[in-house]
């Protein structure tokens, strides 16, 4: 039981992570980042590169995906999304942009990186071992550290900084953001470069566990997709609330449902569903976003 | 329809079902048969996105419905010997009648929430004929006999494909005609008053149901017909490639459905066709580009996207008519 | 509706386009070779490296003046279409061949695919050399396809007889994702194993390709303590987070797949604790390789940067096509020549050391001989390298 | 008079908050009642309740002896009782006319497969709807805008567009929510002239919120004043316009904007 919820805590924190970079940019821009698991993945690629085929330490890779990463972010909202906001009739438009960016990702990693699963080794060798109740390896535990930190870090940014404030001004209310005097433009550009950020982060974070390739973006937005819809989309808390939860249910619900075998994940899936029939706007969202 | 539109629907009609078969006989390029009859199964499919979208929720679900669809047909022409024309029309309630159960909780949402949902729909489709012993699970149903005679009181009204020397044509003829009866059915809806009533859900629930429409009926009416259309989209293909998995159809597939309509133009009947051919052609025309396939096709989605944020038919060239969307 | 005739104008002009594009220039007569399978998204790496190792061997035969079949000399040209791993697209992508006029398809990757396209190869009189195990596709009356590697349920009783004589394995576990593919063959293993008398602990877990986090989904499995953890179908990205999540978990059996593996990826995901994990592969151990096997891996590395471990196996496909042609020239536009020749072919597999010989067998598991006989070469992964566990050969 | 709606006992509760407490109240045929009370009192809870868009809590609304509360905002629509709204609700991609056909709804005798394959029915109906959504343009004097754009359309002229879908469902009662906000002073008066002719030419009972107490002085019947849920007055304009308990609780609001 103990090992369950170790796994699930686990899971959780780095699921809670892509999820709050999602649900930034959905909160200021109402903009559903169908890229946001290729970001992830491009973040894991430039972790690899600087660690495993340049020789830098780890924390430089870090560094450097989510700098290159924020770029990216940055001028993809100002030179794709922004344009296509302000003329399109329907704002569900972004969605085909975002997934057009998702598909101009996922060619530029499969030919900057290749097709090849990656991975760099392990940081601290070891396995913590509790009398076989508790099994961890070090290297999950200093991730999980780190996760957490950042997650840390960043409600405090959102919460003290002058950037924070505004960009919670914009996501309450846009108009009357603007009318405060909130620079939205360029907020809504920060934002999303924190966003992709994030994602970078993680990608950089776990390339060091699970490895990266290049498949792994399409499938990752999804999972965050789900996260964000269970605490309830533009919530930051709701995000994290959302990933620990992904994380228990897949870690108590594989346990539970293993006799059953192949139908552990439509269960996963259909409670799901139910659960937003009954309650649409998550855990902790405002009803209809 | 006036006598003009009534005139504009042969000369269409004419150029899909002769102009085109003649061109590819000319040019010898017998592989875009397949191609087209791709996009006109696939754009009706996407017409059921867009009527969805048409009342205002933002479906990326209807690879569930295809794969639903694709299923039951399968199983009635291998394991019970209906013929499969038979089957089509039955594939496609099976999906309708399937998505007014699934329907009636969900559309009660709105937004991304909706939309979300719908996207997990995909996953539980095919996982759910992962599990069932009636799909015969991960192995599929495979050896799927070419569509049977249809015959009346005697009459063949459609040959056995078995026997035609050429049933690439006969598929895409059978697939326009099914394309163009759904087009015909879409604009009538569109363009009577079922359509407005569409138009007041997409833009005001409240409204819609404070002058009395039954919001939550209308919604789930719209949105069976959006299966029913997807369940006999699906139901097609799998004639065409005679055998089906539950892979056939996945997330990919639904998202792409929703792209097409993003990309014809959701204020535009025809949007989902032409997006569909666009998206689709498109891929197989960049054939050639080798290993840079994928970065010019997505490129391209993304410069449309920008220079044509409303879809191509948003285009002056398309509205000199003016009178807003038809 | 005036737009559809536009449309169709721009239609006919992205058509013609498309008519001129491909001329090729060259002294020879060119042969053409098709490739339908996934070289973009998650299962990439399986139709890629298919894809690089038909193009550099193809490139090494232009280069050394071409391939001789009867009195003519051809440059061999490969046309790569990807299907995306959609059977749909992969249906678009045979039809493409037979408009190419290629008589020669290697590919699609995966089982749904390889279904979709046989209507379209046997219309079109194809020949295709899938990388799927269903049987019914190489049963009679199917024709047209032919085995491209060894299938699980050849390779897994091989490989667990030898674990249970050599080894003592008495019980296996097996996990597999939850798609077609793997849950086919771990089916496939399950029956294998049961047959010979082993003792299946665990086969109902399964995972979604997606998974980030292998712990919770190995924790039940290693609870019905098994001497042998079968990865049925495991995918190369797939392979290592199990192998390390499993072993950092406290797993110390045997852990074994059938499919192909490489091993920079296994190095590079799972280190040191990789070591001892048993896959199948093609001819490239040291112990086996040719000097030619030898030299292909050089040129595929100079060509593409990276060898991939995986094209062991792949090697082969286009080599028997066109050895099975040099045979008997009337194959090269007629495919049923080829079957023919088919039953009686043989000549020496050039990528092995020793009598190896290329002939196509099969007569065991489909009554007829669709498949090419490729040496099973069980693999076992020791500090970033394969090693030869045993060599044995299917029929 | 005879009593076409009645109120009785009508609570509705928000988690441990009670919006509207035991309220009752009875509306006239063919009478303009406005209800009143300072901001927050739960004026608009009131008319989501009667128009049903809210369940109750507590208590029922009867309309012609029949109990519609809890029903589903549609049936009570078809019953009669239509309600516009506070923020201007129309349908914002559709002209004017167009507003006005949808809003027909109600009178619709064909099916939705009439409507598609084109019935007699259908072809009457739409006929039919077309007519008097021309009438009612002409009513409310709307011809120069009758194929503009609704998100074109300015603040006055929307207001006139909620009480023409209005008037199009043929309602019984009509609930109109605010009609007056953010009106300068000869805009309101051309609304107050329309709502009464509403009334009078088209025997339309109806029951208005509104803040504008000059407007709902020369507009009312009859007033019902709300302040904490609470019903704490009922009468004629001159009788509210006296009644201590109404001043106080102006007085004692915050929005003091009004003008007795």
């Amino acid at each position: 039981m103990e090992q369950i919820l170790v796994n699930g805590l686990y899971l959780g924190a780095q699921y809670a992570l892509i999820a709050l970079g999602l649900t930034l940019i959905f909160s200021l821009m109402n903009v559903l980042n169908f890229a946001h698991g290729q970001m992830y993945v491009f973040g894991g690629f430039v972790t690899y590169t600087v660690v495993a085929q340049l020789g830098l330490p780890f924390i430089v890779g870090l560094l450097l995906s989510a700098v290159v990463l924020g770029v990216m972010g940055a001028l993809i909202e100002k030179f794709l999304f922004r344009p296509v906001i302000a003329r399109s009739k329907r704002e569900e438009s972004t969605m085909l942009l975002a997934a057009g960016i998702a598909f101009f990702l996922d060619a530029v990693i499969l030919l900057l990186f290749g097709e090849k699963q990656r991975g760099i080794p392990k940081i601290v060798d070891g396995v913590f071992n509790w009398d076989f109740r508790i099994v961890i390896p070090y290297d999950r535990i200093l991730i999980f550290v780190l996760a957490i930190s950042a997650i840390v870090a960043f409600i405090m940014y959102m919460q003290y900084s002058k950037t924070g404030r505004a960009m919670r001004a914009l996501a309450q209310d846009r108009v009357a953001a603007e009318l405060m005097g909130v620079d939205v433009k360029y907020y809504s550009m920060i934002g999303f470069a924190l966003g992709a950020m994030l994602a970078g982060l993680v990608g950089g974070l776990l390339v060091s566990i699970t490895g990266i390739n290049l498949g792994m973006g399409g499938p990752a937005s999804i999972k965050a997709f789900m996260m964000i819809m269970i605490g309830g989309a533009g919530v930051i808390s709701g995000a994290i609330a959302g990933g620990f939860i992904l994380g228990m249910m897949e870690s108590v619900g594989l346990t539970l449902l293993a006799v059953y075998g192949d139908i552990t994940y439509l269960v996963i899936f259909v409670m799901l569903m139910i659960f937003l029939s009954i309650r649409p706007q998550g855990l902790m969202g405002k009803p209809w976003g | 329809m006036n006598t003009k539109k009534w005139l504009l629907t042969l000369v269409f009609l004419l150029i899909v079902l002769v102009g085109v078969p003649w061109a590819i006989n000319a040019s010898g390029r017998w592989d875009f048969y397949y191609t087209l009859t791709s996009v006109a199964l696939l754009s009706i499919a996407s017409a059921g996105v867009w009527l969805t979208f048409y009342i205002g929720r933002i479906n990326i679900g209807q690879g569930a419905y295809t794969l639903i669809g694709g299923y039951a047909s399968a199983i009635l022409v291998t394991q019970l010997g209906v013929n499969f024309w038979l089957t089509l029309p039955l594939a496609g309630l099976a999906c309708a009648i399937i998505s007014v159960f699934i329907g009636l909780p969900i559309l009660r949402l709105r937004g991304v929430y909706f939309a979300m949902v719908t996207l997990v729909l995909t996953e539980v489709a095919r996982l759910t004929a992962l599990a069932l012993p009636i799909t015969n699970g991960a192995k599929g149903i495979v050896s799927i006999p070419l569509p049977a005679e249809l015959s009346l009181f005697g009459l063949t009204i459609i040959p056995d494909f078995a026997t035609l020397e050429n049933p690439k044509l006969a598929f895409y003829i059978a697939a326009v005609i099914m394309m163009v009866l759904c087009y015909a059915a879409l604009y009538r809806i569109v363009n009577s008053r079922l359509g407005h009533l569409c138009r007041s859900l997409q833009q005001n629930e409240e409204l819609s149901a404070s002058i009395g429409v039954n919001t939550a009926y209308l919604r789930v009416i719209a949105y069976s017909i959006s299966s029913f259309m997807g369940g006999v989209a699906g139901a097609s293909f799998v004639s065409i490639s005679q055998s089906i998995y539950p892979s056939t159809f996945q997330v990919v597939d639904s998202v792409n459905f929703m792209l097409n309509c993003f990309l014809g133009g959701l204020g535009y009947v025809l949007g989902p066709m032409l997006g569909t051919l666009m998206l689709y052609f498109g891929w197989d025309l960049l054939f050639t580009m080798g290993k840079y396939q994928l970065l010019i096709y997505s490129s391209l989605i993304i410069l449309l996207i920008v220079l044509l944020p409303n879809g191509i038919l948003s285009l002056p060239l398309f509205n000199k008519r003016g009178g807003g969307p038809k | 509706m005036r737009r559809r005739i536009l449309l169709k104008s721009v239609a006919a002009g992205l058509l013609s386009l498309g008519l001129f594009s491909s001329a090729a220039m060259a002294a020879n007569e060119t042969l053409k070779i098709g490739f339908v399978g996934v070289t973009s998204g998650p299962a990439a790496s399986w139709g890629i490296s298919n894809q690089r190792s038909m193009e550099t061997r193809a490139a090494w035969i232009n280069e050394t003046g071409g391939f001789k079949i009867g009195d003519k000399t051809y440059d061999i040209e490969i046309v790569a279409f990807d299907d995306q791993k959609d059977p749909k697209r992969a249906i678009a992508g045979m039809e493409k061949m037979a408009q190419e006029g290629i008589h020669y398809v290697v590919g699609p990757n995966v089982d749904d695919g390889a279904a979709a396209v046989r209507p379209v190869a046997e219309q079109n009189g194809i020949m295709y050399f899938p990388y799927a195990f269903p049987q019914s596709l190489y049963t009679a009356p199917a024709s047209n396809a032919v085995l491209g590697m060894v299938a699980n349920y050849q390779s897994g009783p091989a490989i667990y007889k030898y674990l249970k004589a050599e080894k003592g394995v008495k019980k296996v576990a097996f996990i597999a994702a939850n798609e077609s593919d793997p849950l086919s063959q771990r089916d496939g293993g399950v029956k294998a194993a049961k047959d010979l008398g082993l003792e299946v602990v665990s086969d109902s877990v399964t995972y979604q390709v997606d998974t980030t986090d292998f712990m919770p989904v190995l924790l039940p499995v290693l609870r019905t303590r098994p001497d042998l953890l079968v990865l049925s179908g495991v995918s190369p990205a797939n392979a290592p987070q199990l192998i390390r999540s499993a072993r950092e978990a406290g797993y110390e059996g045997i852990i074994s797949t059938e499919t192909a593996q490489d091993a920079q990826v296994l190095k590079e995901g799972a280190g040191k604790l990789a070591n001892g994990f048993i896959s199948v592969g093609g001819a490239s151990t040291p112990e086996m390789a040719s000097d030619m096997m030898r030299e292909f891996v050089e040129r595929y590395t100079k060509m593409f940067g990276e060898y991939n471990d995986e094209s062991n196996t792949k090697v082969y496909a286009l080599e028997y096509i066109l050895e099975t042609i040099k045979a008997d020239p009337a194959g090269i536009t007629d495919v049923e020549v080829f079957k023919k020749t088919m039953d009686t072919f043989e000549v020496a597999n050039p990528y092995m050391n020793g009598d190896a010989k290329m002939k196509y067998v099969g007569t065991s598991s489909f009554g007829q001989k669709r498949q090419v006989a490729v040496p099973l070469v069980v693999n076992v992964y020791e500090d970033g390298e394969f090693k030869t566990l045993f060599v044995a050969e299917v029929d | 008079m005879s009593t076409i709606l009645e109120v009785k006992n009508l609570t509705r509760r928000f988690g441990g908050l009670v919006a509207v407490n035991s309220v009752n109240f009875t509306v006239n045929e063919g009478e303009i009642l406005s209800i009143i009370g300072p901001n927050g009192a739960g004026k608009s809870t009131l008319f989501k309740l009667i128009s049903s868009f809210l369940k109750t809590s507590g208590g029922e609304v009867i309309f012609k002896g029949e109990k519609i509360s809890n029903l589903s905002p549609h049936v009570v629509a078809r019953k009669g009782i239509v309600r516009t709204f506070q923020e201007t609700t129309i349908f914002r991609s559709m002209t004017t006319r167009e507003n006005i056909i949808v809003a027909h709804h109600l009178r619709a005798k064909a099916s939705l497969s009439g409507y598609f394959w084109g019935s007699a029915k259908a072809r009457r109906d739409e006929a039919l709807f077309a007519d008097s959504a021309d009438e009612i343009i002409t009513f409310l004097g709307m011809e120069p805008i009758a194929d503009e754009l609704a998100s074109n359309l300015p603040q006055g002229n929307l207001r006139a567009l909620g009480i023409a879908i209005g008037l199009a469902t043929k309602p019984e009662i009509l609930l109109l929510d605010e009609p007056f906000a953010g009106m300068n002073h000869d805009e309101t008066m051309h609304m107050v002239d329309l709502v009464r002719n509403v009334q009078k030419e088209r025997g339309v009972t109806i029951m208005l919120v509104e803040h504008d107490m000059p407007a709902v002085m020369k507009i009312s019947d009859r007033i019902v004043v709300i302040n904490f849920g609470e019903k704490i007055a009922e009468g004629t304009p001159a009788e509210i316009r006296n009644n201590e308990k109404v001043i106080e609780a102006y007085l004692g609001s915050e929005d003091d904007a009004i003008g007795i």
